[in-house]
């Protein structure tokens, strides 16, 4: 495989991990010259984003090429601008109506999906039928006192005395026991990141530049 | 006991050094440690194998390049397996950092690996804005959220998708996602459309799917880069001549372990000294 | 495979119709296949559904034992003559096909085709014609409609009891006497306390709530004389403790020990801000350090550095990835709504407090649904925990 | 007038998704389909909300010569280039196999920032676990056990201990932990369907903002 010098959108890429990975020694300008052009990139990426993949083929080409069939498409064109206003002091209050019809309409659609999509089937999926091979029956033993305990643990109406008290300690040690869970799940994350950054230093970047000046 | 307050307080660049150490070393010379199957990556992989050629599945890549360590090679394994048992992938993306740029990435890369033609086998529609309101709008029409793909070109004029009019048009949806986005896929696209629904997630966010997946809610899990490594390693049994392919999860697990061992180490030999030092202050 | 909206009670009402039917003589052409046709419930009027005895002793002994053998739809408008049109394809062993984008209040006729090999085509006979019709209300949805009418009216009707000054009881969060201890020991101690708000806008319901305990840990503080530091990220949110702080010191009668500066502004960057905090702490080594409100990643700098210092450390989120990390790291840590309540509890704010109840009664509710559900499966009845399928 | 119609407006626009979940007709599905569609483009524009306040704040830094001004121009600056390439240009692969500026920038200055900014993650993760996670109460004891049983269970190692390590793993995330998830699912969808029932019937009005 012929392994020529890492081209020029390496090196940046080499030199701008280098630069967060400098913040680990201390805080210094590198790092937050690197972490301004990150802020700065990311704000400019929603912009290209939003333009080029929602804004262009769902309003503008549609309004610009049929207005005819799509003029309906200037509501929420209006409603979109609308949002801008709230930086013109003396307007500001028309800005709400289109945040008002934003905020409800999501407010709305996260009202079903969590009582229809969430509780609904979670609870279900609790009512085990304690039947079967006895690992299932105490898999579904574990589950159900599980839910309980912490839906207990959770619960504020009345203080933790009498039965509550032992339920309530037994949710805590069930919350326990999941956050271990995401603990080790979190190491694992974190890790696999770590080593998507060393092997792109050391695979993309070092090797063919150590290779290349070797090779003459 | 004097020496182990000092141990305990030895500064922190010092730890950085012994884990990167660990880390690079696996990375320069791999060792290729073994990969074991857990049950929710195989029910991934059997939902992708029952599929009949000319089946379609919805593709969401709804993370982006911080989480590419652990979702692309997820992506990968699963475009492959895709792409032999002849099953059509939609590519979306609902993900705005980046989401869209990992799908065009991964898509182009099967087509350069198995020479997967872009509109016949698969067809990448791009990102779009709006979150649940463009989920809960495929459930109708598909081409009124995405009237063009990724490149400009009409929905009504991608072969792959004439017949793709909404979800019931798919056989499965399956999110690589890294926030709320993949139980989106499930607490309002399955709870409300019915189309079975798999996640590929970030490790950070595995341990959640497992309540979704025992309540039938999701047909299963693919959980951080271990899960990657199973379904590569899962698509290779099933189909040896993709041996060969670059296994950039499975490669990965082996610095995973080492670095995870030391990790394992601090946390004993840190609670070993502190378990000594407070014996002593008791006595 | 269950058909998208297919209700378990037509699925038993085409077995009993099915029987009841007399079974044609076995016509060598015909496919002696008996199709059902009905109007799709709880749908906008355009989809029927069609379904048959799955019963492979139908189909020709070639094709009997191949599970994947496949029927043609084909479809024809009772009104229009022209031929069957062909709408969908679907293994015969599914028992049931939805057609959809149809007409409301326009019959159709539907029969079965099957590709018996050597190109010729056995059909079924064509079944009674069907007019989809449209329906007012989802049926299968009704148990979302019961949960969601008995939420609303129970958080509505704890806000509208708050507001009008009934008393409602909720428990006093264990969080808040770890707080009294740890402000007593710094004031033995005679160092200072660090107060970490979070790293969100008062836009946040965790900052929110995290400016509620610094107004009761504030009170504590111009008591007992113990200083007090807030290190800020986000201007909104410093703003608004500088203004909790004020008030909470004239509360205590101690108007002229707040010091304008003890609540101040870092930097905006997260990691940058983690690490000039880490900074105070390892400088000004406060007795105890509190966490309390919406994180991301930094948390865990900011718990180790506390805890290196050997600050008792107190650390509040709903943020479940940083929970972890807080539990591992500090002395305690209130979980996710134990936040919300612990405010609820200090502010006694009627929206909050009635809220708070009311999600408690739905929890109550929750609770007695589950034990009951696990009870009936055991038993046997399924027929409760299926009543709450999410359909 | 200015409060009232943004109320009505909020329950309206709250209200309309939910009777749509429960009536299938002709008129409310194909109205709830084209919100859906508008929706789609508000959101588009909302995106670009903070773009705003970010440009405020970062002039205001420059032009004032605030401690750290030159990071504020510097966020300015890489924001209007990358903006420039987005809006002009186009996204994707080249016909020529290069990339657009726009997705070369994304891929060779965006993606490597933020994956190591997270990366360094993993060495904070250690030292904390070295210096800072104690099994100082039964709590925390129970947390790293489980912490423990998980790390060693998902990688090759555990099967080398015992190959019933990796199903010990299984197991907890099967059962316990997805116990307490479920738990804590259900304690926080009543949270939000809370939070969202006191907007809809207009108890609370977050979208009134400081006017």
């Amino acid at each position: 495989m012929h392994l020529q010098l890492p081209g020029f959108g390496e090196w940046v890429a080499a030199f701008l991990t280098l630069c967060i990975f400098s913040f680990l020694y201390r805080d210094n300008v590198l790092y937050r010259i690197a972490e301004s052009i990150f802020a700065g990139i990311s704000f400019g990426y929603y912009v290209g984003l939003a333009k080029l993949n929602t804004l262009d083929p769902n309003l503008f080409r549609p309004l610009l090429g049929d207005f005819g069939a799509h003029w309906s498409l200037l509501i929420p064109f209006a409603l979109g601008l609308l949002l801008y206003v709230r930086y013109i002091p003396k307007l500001a209050w028309i800005s709400n109506w289109s945040l008002a019809v934003y905020i409800g309409y999501y407010i709305g659609v996260n009202l079903l999906q969590k009582l229809h999509g969430d509780i609904l089937p979670q609870a279900r999926g609790t009512m085990i039928p304690l039947t079967g091979g006895w690992g299932a029956v105490l898999g579904g033993i574990i589950v159900f006192v599980g839910v309980v305990t912490v839906l207990i643990y959770f619960f504020f109406s009345s203080p933790h005395r009498g039965p509550l008290k032992p339920a309530a300690r037994l949710g805590i040690y069930f919350l326990m026991i999941s956050f271990g869970a995401s603990f080790g799940y979190t190491v694992m994350g974190r890790v696999s990141l770590l080593i998507g950054r060393l092997t792109f230093l050391v695979h993309d970047w070092a090797r063919p530049l150590l290779l290349s000046l070797m090779g003459g | 006991m004097h020496w182990a307050k000092q141990l305990l307080l030895v500064d922190r660049r010092i730890i950085f050094l012994l884990v990167f150490l660990g880390a690079l070393i696996p990375i320069i010379r791999p060792i290729g440690l073994g990969v074991q199957i857990s049950p929710p990556v195989e029910a991934v992989f059997d939902a992708v194998e029952r599929l009949r050629p000319g089946d379609a599945i919805l593709l969401s890549f709804d993370y982006g390049p911080s989480d590419g360590p652990e979702l692309d090679p997820m992506a990968n394994a699963i475009l492959r397996h895709c792409h032999k048992k002849g099953v059509k992938v939609v590519g979306i993306s609902l993900f705005p950092l980046g989401g869209v740029d990992m799908g065009i990435a991964r898509l182009n890369e099967l087509a350069t690996e198995l020479q997967a033609q872009d509109g016949t086998d698969w067809v990448n529609l791009g990102y779009k804005d709006g979150g649940q309101a463009a989920m809960k709008a495929m459930g109708e029409d598909i081409a009124a959220v995405f009237p063009t793909d990724v490149n400009g070109v009409a929905y009504r004029d991608l072969p792959l998708t004439r017949d793709i009019r909404a979800y019931r048009d798919m056989k499965l949806a399956i999110s690589l996602a890294t926030s709320v986005l993949g139980e989106w896929w499930i607490n309002l696209v399955n709870a409300q459309f019915g189309i079975p629904v798999a996640v590929g997630t970030t490790a950070v966010s595995a341990p959640r799917y497992y309540a979704y997946m025992e309540a039938q809610q999701a047909i299963g899990v693919i959980g951080g880069m271990k899960g990657a490594s199973e379904y590569e390693e899962l698509v290779e049994r099933a189909y040896p001549e993709l041996k060969g392919l670059s296994r950039t999860a499975t490669m990965g697990m082996d610095v995973q372990s080492i670095v995870h061992v030391i990790i394992i180490f601090f946390i004993l030999f840190g609670n070993l000294m502190f378990l000594l030092t407070r014996r002593v202050k008791e006595a | 495979m269950r058909v998208r909206g297919l209700p378990v009670a037509l699925g038993i009402g085409a077995a009993v119709f099915g029987a009841a039917a007399p079974l044609p003589v076995r016509a060598e052409a015909a496919l002696p296949i008996v199709l059902h046709v009905a109007d799709t419930p709880s749908d906008d009027g355009s989809s029927l559904t069609l379904t048959w005895t799955p019963d492979p002793g139908l189909l020709p002994e070639s094709l009997a034992e191949d599970a994947a053998t496949e029927v043609r739809i084909e479809r024809r408008a009772v009104a229009d003559t022209a031929a069957f049109a062909r709408v969908g394809r679907v293994p015969f062993r599914d028992g049931a096909f939805q057609d959809s984008g149809l007409e409301p209040r326009t019959a159709y006729v539907y029969r079965l085709a099957l590709a018996a090999g050597a190109g010729d085509t056995l059909r079924s006979a064509a079944a009674a014609p069907a007019t989809p019709r449209e329906n007012l209300f989802r049926t299968q949805r009704v148990n979302a409609l019961v949960i969601t009418l008995l939420m609303t009216a129970l958080v509505v009707g704890f806000i509208l009891a708050a507001k009008r000054g009934v008393s409602l009881y909720i428990r006093r969060i264990s969080g808040l006497d770890a707080i009294d201890e740890a402000v007593g020991r710094a004031t033995e101690m005679g160092r200072k306390i660090l107060y970490v708000p979070g790293i969100i806008s008062v836009n946040e319901p965790q900052t929110l709530a995290s400016l509620g305990i610094l107004g009761y840990v504030a009170k504590l503080t111009a008591r007992y004389g113990t200083e007090l530091e807030v290190p800020n990220i986000d201007p909104l949110t410093m703003a608004a403790a500088r203004e909790i702080v004020k008030e909470a010191y004239l509360e205590a009668g101690a108007p002229e020990s707040f010091r304008e500066a003890s609540v101040h502004y870092l930097t905006a960057d997260q990691f940058a801000y983690a690490a000039a905090v880490n900074g105070i702490m390892v400088r000004d080594k406060p007795a105890a350090n509190f966490l309390i409100g919406w994180f991301a990643a930094e948390s865990l700098l900011l718990s180790e550095t506390g805890q290196s210092i050997g600050a008792i450390q107190i650390a509040g989120t709903a943020q479940v990835t940083q929970l972890p990390f807080f539990v591992a790291a500090c002395d305690y840590t209130m979980l996710g709504e134990e936040l919300f309540a612990a405010s609820a509890y200090l502010s006694q704010d009627p929206l909050i407090l009635g809220s708070i109840k009311g999600q408690d009664m739905m929890k109550a509710a929750i609770l007695a649904v589950i034990v009951l559900g696990a009870i009936l499966a055991t038993a046997g009845v399924h027929g409760f925990a299926d009543w709450f399928a999410a359909l | 007038m200015k409060r009232q119609i943004p109320i009505l407006l909020a329950i309206g626009a709250s209200l309309y998704p939910v009777v749509a979940f429960f009536v299938p007709t002709r008129g409310v599905t194909r109205f709830n389909q084209t919100l859906d569609e508008w929706m789609v483009i508000i959101a588009s524009f909302a995106l670009l909300l903070g773009i705003v306040s970010m440009i405020q704040v970062n002039l205001a830094k420059v032009r004032r010569r605030t401690s750290g001004w030159p990071f504020g121009l510097i966020v300015l600056v890489a924001f209007a280039i990358m903006a420039a390439f987005g809006v002009f240009g186009r996204q994707g692969a080249r016909p020529d196999g290069g990339l657009y500026p726009f997705t070369w920038v994304f891929q060779f200055g965006f993606s490597p920032l933020q994956s190591t900014m997270f990366s360094v993650l993993a060495f904070y993760v250690a030292s904390a676990s070295y210096r800072a996670f104690r099994v100082r109460n039964v709590e925390a004891t129970l947390l790293l056990i489980g912490a423990l049983i998980i790390m060693i269970g998902r990688i090759p190692l555990g099967e080398m201990i015992h190959p019933v390590v990796p199903d010990v793993a299984e197991w907890i995330m099967k059962f316990p932990n997805t116990a307490a998830q479920r738990g804590v699912i259900i304690g926080a969808a009543l949270g939000a369907a809370a939070m969202s029932i006191r907007v809809m019937v207009g108890i609370e009005r977050p979208y009134l903002g400081k006017s």
